[in-house]
């Protein structure tokens, strides 16, 4: 079984271990991977400024979980060079730089789409995984709204 | 009677105070139906209502879908992770 | 100094560590890190399909530093919007799975580019950082030849 | 006279078996010349020279540029790193 294509996805309240989770979508053949991570920012500048002393997120679990395998096998079907997939979305009480989100894709080498396939999937996973953030700030807290409308069969 | 249970996240549970409900609720009801009862049990929904995203049996459902039986509906605005 | 944007440049023989890392290239205003790394392919199947062994890397260790020091500050120059960049070329006998090089670049959100700076970082060091690789396979031991010749001034 | 060091890497240093070589060659000599010159003291090297890159002091340095006084020299194929 070591050349099935392995596909890690899962919520969590643990830190993300970029070491680990890249070592688990390495195989043999594989020789390049583009990871993206996203972060609590402590100060956001673009649109409304404002600070952020912490994000709470929270999620639903198994529907989450599944609509990640989806999003990977989304990934798949577009860029069947894709080997390793991770994504994991960490959930709880989250500080200024502190990664919340994890997407990499692996491949045998870098110009087969596998930057495009995380972006993809992290575009994806904010759309459709059941996932939310409170921001808690000087100001009080407050839901951060997302703004996507799943289509029938999303 | 068709035996379901409904989960709150986010907004629509602050709003409504609660995680979970369990409840009965006429065989063949539709997504729209339900909204529609869900506005009139928790007026503190009734707003939430036009804009929630609902699933059954956590898949996306939209206004026409018949329930199932022993569905696990859930109520929540649209995601915002990452 | 907290709000200087952080630039880690290095070669090095110790084990790439994605975690130490992206926190070194992560400030209060971050909020998406777009990273690559390229791993060592035991088996490679495009082109003249071969195995491999383990690959020794070797470089011209100060002219290569000054070199990734220049790409990174060809990234700043054409995406202002990057805050922190890392990038780490390990050296020496690598074998299959093995990070070998690794491009970060952070940034206050995801669709500013970060991803294709990241992308521009490794094909920049593949150009004009000096750093050689002699593949040892069932066949005998062979140096990757590069193509790129730079030009005046890179 | 002026006295330069000279690095080789990668199948250059293997063709010509040694890491570094200090040399004193006259004031002015151009890369091109430096060229032909290691080409007739090092005949392993003379078919390399078409092809290898050179570096004058770290930076990438072409046929027409004279060599400073005390430069550091590299000589290495395309580079392949990554």
């Amino acid at each position: 079984m070591t050349d099935t294509f392995p596909t890690i996805y899962s919520i969590t309240e643990d830190e993300i271990d970029l070491n680990d989770l890249l070592a688990k979508i390495t195989l043999t053949s594989t020789g390049a991977a583009a990871i993206f991570t996203g972060m609590v920012r402590g100060i956001t500048s673009r649109g409304a400024a404002h600070e952020t002393e912490y994000l709470e997120y929270e999620s639903y679990v198994p529907m989450a979980e599944a609509k990640m395998k989806q999003v990977a096998d989304e990934i798949r079907e577009k860029w069947a060079v894709v080997e390793g997939i991770a994504i994991v979305q960490r959930i709880g009480k989250l500080y200024p730089k502190t990664p919340t989100v994890l997407i990499a894709c692996t491949a045998a080498h870098r110009d087969t789409g596998v930057f495009d396939a995380a972006r993809y999937g992290i575009d994806r996973l904010k759309e459709i995984v059941p996932v939310w953030k409170k921001e808690v700030g000087p100001g009080g807290q407050e839901w951060v709204e997302g703004d996507y409308i799943p289509k029938p069969g999303e | 009677m068709n035996h379901i249970k409904l989960l709150f996240f986010a907004t629509i549970r602050d709003r409504v105070g609660m995680k979970s409900l369990e409840l009965d609720i006429p065989t063949d009801l539709t997504i729209l139906q339900l909204k529609e009862k869900i506005g009139v049990d928790y007026p503190n929904l009734k707003e939430s209502m036009k804009s929630v995203l609902i699933t059954i049996n956590r898949e996306y459902a939209f206004d026409e879908a018949v329930i199932p039986l022993n569905a696990e509906i859930a109520l929540f605005p649209p995601v915002s992770g990452g």
